[in-house]
């Protein structure tokens, strides 16, 4: 189908939805870097720039009750699943308000009422996560479904294998998204992997796998709908590749020499906003008026959480002991 | 499959199958994962029948994947299940490391989720299994911040432990020696009971020497503690039970009213759990030690697998004899 | 092409010295297992009985200075590189004369003056080791070639998955042979992978891959020596899927309950010794005198090496405290 | 890439480099592997250059993949090789724990075939890392017989530790701590040069109390020895550098001279070195002791990020300068 005609089939009112959430997410990575280059943040920013469509896509394709583990680059999720900008700048800043109350830090975020598993750095680790939240569902008779998500290089740990594997011989509710932005920290592609789309990778594993451009975000999310729903109909998992490109470097303290400018020039030009904004006034559904509110509204969203991290306290020193072991109150029998 | 039965004696083995039976019957969010744990019941056959029971996804077979399957447990643990997962041996537990430490015993600490998942490792020598089917792994998860961990020594205090573990809000790891299997039994109560995770069990009350032990080895101090009574030497043998959370009161008690300590276990002596005991006592009891804190403990190698060098690789009561009546004499 | 056509491009004397091979293996391990049901084997007994023709197919299309990387199912592999009978009985008895003076039991042998490198209990363990000998030899521009095997359960580990994807990215000559028997202990394949065929496992990785009758000797010999000369050319590794099945149990104790009898008879008609038998009378290589010939040979080897690892003598209790560490001298510079 | 030049100072982590390169010009068989080392230089540009110097193949990216490379670089080792591994994070290598300790770790002794492999893994706190950037995960690899494991606190010590770990015949895991990367610096010998495994070093002498140390915690040694000399305490500071195998002689002679001992790492206390130094004494230097051993180390908590937890996590110098002066007044 033609980009204008797929974006036809989806809802204004659910386009407008992401449009807004790619503005907010795009909107608060911005404002997370200049806060690390003023030297503010605690620890690393690694941003999902140029690559937002992705997260956004698929969690605006969840209903309530289902659940994600996303990756690092994956802001966009975690906002649409409704953790507050002022959640995440908190995070950021070591602020007691965030999701982990200062004992961890940036994207590592996850609150279980919001359908949210934390990240977890050793790449691919919540991959068997995601498959044992599916098998829950599975035991229960629920038809809830988990997302995840994972980088090309987080692809090529073992973990993505055993995880993929007991998915598909399971047949289990989880839909596995895979963020192909060409490059593993500095490490091209072709030396990640012998194949040339990672949609190969499911083979192995009996499992449909699909190829969507990651940065279209009505393609993004039709595609996590329609893996989404054969999942919930118990019809098993999906691997979905998005082709997309990391516009930043790997970490906001890595210049990525090593990225071809041109390359860099080229996804410019796809931005996944601009994209949405092309598609959105073709179709007739917002115009340059839209744009600029939406634009408006993220950046005093986004400064009103700035100010509520700043003013937010830090944890006292001795919160340092709490938390190791969960309590029997904790869970409801 | 082994159904409470009152008044006969049940082996170790049949104990741990029972308290498996009676947690699934009782809480239909216990179920179990595992390589071979369904139509064939199990490589030990703890799960034997289970299948037939419970169904094939309360009782699940897995692919060949242990970092697979004890992630896929954490995540079922995280929607509120309480997964119980075999390893084959505990020797493979070692796939499953990352999981382990880097997922489940980090997650409640860093963003509040509880991972209350039970990880069965069927541990320790004895049977000839060598390097790679006699492993005592405990060593290092006990340095693994947010696990627990469990090895009970009779029948009674697994069943107990493992109906205590699969209700925990947390991760623990039971560590079922597999020497023990077929070679203890007793008695069981038929009312349920648990056995509190933390506590300390004094297995034999002396007042001379404190041997500080757990799993298999607190039979060998038993058999030194008989011996060592012919020769006036009354040994106390204090059995962890639990080795996360250390029972350490319980261990300061009996260290305090004997003054002499050894520790005892089957695993590699070097950075063993035995090291810790050593460490609080001796920070914590120095005042009370009337003699150096003595370890035994296997050498800082593998499990060999030749009879004559597994023999000579894992502790022995003439070890225990010898030490204490060092000690005694100090 | 035709299975006697097959067999006729193989010369004579590799397919009689195979055959003894093939015998050899049978007849140690079946000695093996009676000594194992007398209660004379320290330790437990996994056989590789019915698929003899993979382990000794696949190693003697190597070359002297090649390596392996043999599975627990693989003792035909151990006897081509010229372990001898004795010293695995040795091995499995807790010998000093085993290849590992008793520090570890049954198939774990290996011996590098031999080019066997000793199995893990571990499934999947040495694949990543595999490559790593690969490795060498590409740094070092030596056209060698290693060859390892895995059974289908393996496949389901990381370290299946990491090892294939590194030897794939980086053209590594290695072949991975894997030894479909369609169980791994009591699992049956349809709930260790969703795909029908283990080969597919291989699309992953953009590694070409070959399905061959693991029972047919000279198949599995000549799908080996094709994908060794490719190694060895320097144009990548190849996975080779060999059908078979386990006709013992998982170990010597196991009764394999689980497998239905109806499969174990369709299989027995397919034995591998039975099937190069017939071809070898086919051709006119071979008749019944050849057989018992090689069979009164074989029984007089496994004999003789009983009674060479009967006489020789255990370990002594202190002898565990050696060799954790290598010493300098070990390494020549 | 740094050479070395007579008479400038160099840092830490040009050390690092430096040994790395004067090893790879000195020895052929020498191979690095990890992610990003290539035309990036590695997470810490530790291996800056030396592709273009080296090649493609003898500074190999790889795969994110530590359980497949850190095998492949067994198997290369087994070869005769000697693979010098990056961890971009000392935190990663749980994922390949099964491989360095099942595979790497019991190799020669059950079957005599020698892995000479180095294993580098930046590793340690203060530097906002979290959970899973900072962690010190030499607690579990030090219960794990067939490996050793090295520490070094200097550029000195980390130049010439890295030169023996290379050069030795056996798995040698080579924690470099982060927090002293660039902070450290020294003048370094321009002729080649080692740091036997396998020996401490009294980086400060002292007669009252002995401080038992390594990696980044020896510098707070240092300066709290400083403070404590104004009170007339005088500590004496051994760094171990190599953790396995320990060098029992020197903390036993350094205790039996003071009789006062503290262990102090960054590393959780639980079942960390601390506890198997502290057990040694109290096996072996009883009578010399005259107060308790004190264990200085981190809580048994995953490292958190927020800056007054992880001011709170880490040991500071104020807790050496009390455990010392609680000490002298024993
Ligand atoms: C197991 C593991 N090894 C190494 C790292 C360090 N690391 C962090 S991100 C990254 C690259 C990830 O690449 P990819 O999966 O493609 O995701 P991307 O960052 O490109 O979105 C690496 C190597 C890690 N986090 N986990
Ligand atoms: C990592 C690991 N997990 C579990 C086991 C226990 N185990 C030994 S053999 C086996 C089945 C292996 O099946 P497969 O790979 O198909 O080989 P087969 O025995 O069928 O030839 C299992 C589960 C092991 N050896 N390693
Ligand atoms: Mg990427
Ligand atoms: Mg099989």
């Amino acid at each position: 189908m033609e980009v204008l005609e797929t974006w036809k089939t989806v809802k204004r009112a659910d386009l407008l939805q992401m449009y807004y959430y790619l503005r907010l997410t795009r909107a608060l990575e911005d404002r997370i870097t200049a806060l690390y280059r003023q030297g503010r943040i605690v620890g690393g920013v690694y941003t999902g720039n140029g690559m937002e469509a992705i997260s956004v896509g698929y969690a605006s394709a969840l209903e309530r009750d289902d659940i994600i583990a996303p990756f690092h680059r994956d802001m966009g999720a975690f906002l649409v699943r409704g953790i507050t900008p002022g959640e995440v700048v908190a995070q950021y800043l070591g602020k007691r308000t965030g999701p982990t109350k200062g004992k961890d830090g940036n994207v590592h975020m996850g609150d279980l009422k919001r359908g949210v598993i934390g990240f977890v750095s050793h790449l691919a680790d919540n991959l068997p996560v995601a498959t044992g939240v599916a098998l829950a569902f599975r035991l229960r008779g629920e038809s809830r479904v988990v997302v995840t998500n994972t980088g090309d290089g987080g692809t090529s740990r073992g973990d993505f294998h055993e995880a993929m594997n007991f998915a598909a011989v399971r047949k289990l509710p989880v839909v596995f998204f895979c963020n192909n932005n060409q490059y593993a920290y500095s490490t091209p592609l072709g030396l990640q992997m012998a194949v040339k789309d990672v949609v190969d990778r499911a083979k192995a594993y009996g499992m449909p796998g699909e190829i969507v451009d990651g940065n279209d975000l009505a393609a993004v999310y039709l595609a996590a709908r329609r893996a989404i729903q054969k999942a919930r109909a118990g019809e098993g998992p999906t691997f979905i590749e998005c082709k997309t490109m990391r516009m930043h470097g790997h970490s906001e303290h890595d210049s990525a020499k090593y990225v071809p400018r041109e390359l860099l020039e080229e996804w410019k030009k796809k931005d996944p906003i601009l994209k949405a904004e092309q598609m959105l006034k073709q179709i007739g559904y917002a115009d340059e008026n839209t744009f600029r509110e939406v634009g408006e509204r993220v950046t005093k969203e986004v400064e009103a959480g700035v100010e509520f991290a700043e003013k937010s306290p830090l944890p006292e020193g001795p919160e340092t002991l709490n938390g190791v072991f969960a309590t029997d109150e904790e869970i409801k029998p | 499959m082994t159904t409470a039965t009152a008044g006969r004696e049940v082996t170790y083995l049949e104990a741990i199958s029972q308290a498996l039976d009676e947690e699934m019957t009782r809480d239909e969010r216990v179920f179990l994962m595992g390589e071979d744990i369904g139509p064939y019941g199990g490589a030990f056959r703890i799960t034997e029948g289970f299948q037939q029971k419970y169904g094939e996804w309360r009782v699940l077979d897995t692919p060949l994947s242990e970092s697979g399957f004890v992630g896929a447990a954490i995540g079922a643990a995280m929607m509120g299940m309480r997964p119980v997962v075999e390893m084959q041996f505990a020797d493979f537990i070692s796939c499953a490391f990352d999981q382990i430490t880097e997922v489940a015993a980090k997650n409640h600490y860093r963003w509040g989720a509880p991972v209350p998942l039970v990880i069965r490792a069927p541990f320790g020598g004895g049977v000839h299994g060598g390097p790679f089917h006699s492993e005592c792994p405990e060593g290092w998860f006990f340095h693994s911040p947010g696990l627990k961990l469990v090895a009970p020594s009779t029948p009674y205090d697994a069943k107990g432990l493992l109906k205590a573990a699969i209700r925990d809000p947390n991760p623990v790891i039971y560590f079922e020696h597999k020497f023990l299997y077929r070679r203890i039994k007793a008695v069981l109560p038929s009312e349920d009971f648990i056995i509190p995770i933390g506590k300390a069990d004094v297995k034999r009350a002396g007042s001379d020497v404190s041997v500080i032990t757990y799993g298999a080895m607190v039979h060998l101090a038993l058999e030194a503690a008989e011996l060592l009574a012919r020769d006036g030497i009354e040994l106390e043998v204090v059995d962890l039970r639990t080795l996360i959370p250390l029972d350490k009161e319980a261990i300061y008690q009996s260290v305090r009213k004997t003054g002499k300590a050894i520790t005892l276990h089957e695993d590699n002596k070097t950075g063993g759990i035995g090291a810790e005991v050593t460490a609080l006592l001796a920070e914590e009891c120095f005042d009370s030690l009337d003699g150096p804190i003595m370890r035994i403990a296997a050498p800082d190698t593998p499990v060999p697998f030749s009879t004559p060098l597994e023999e000579f690789f894992l502790p022995k009561v003439s070890d225990i004899v010898a030490a204490a009546k060092k000690l005694a004499a100090y």
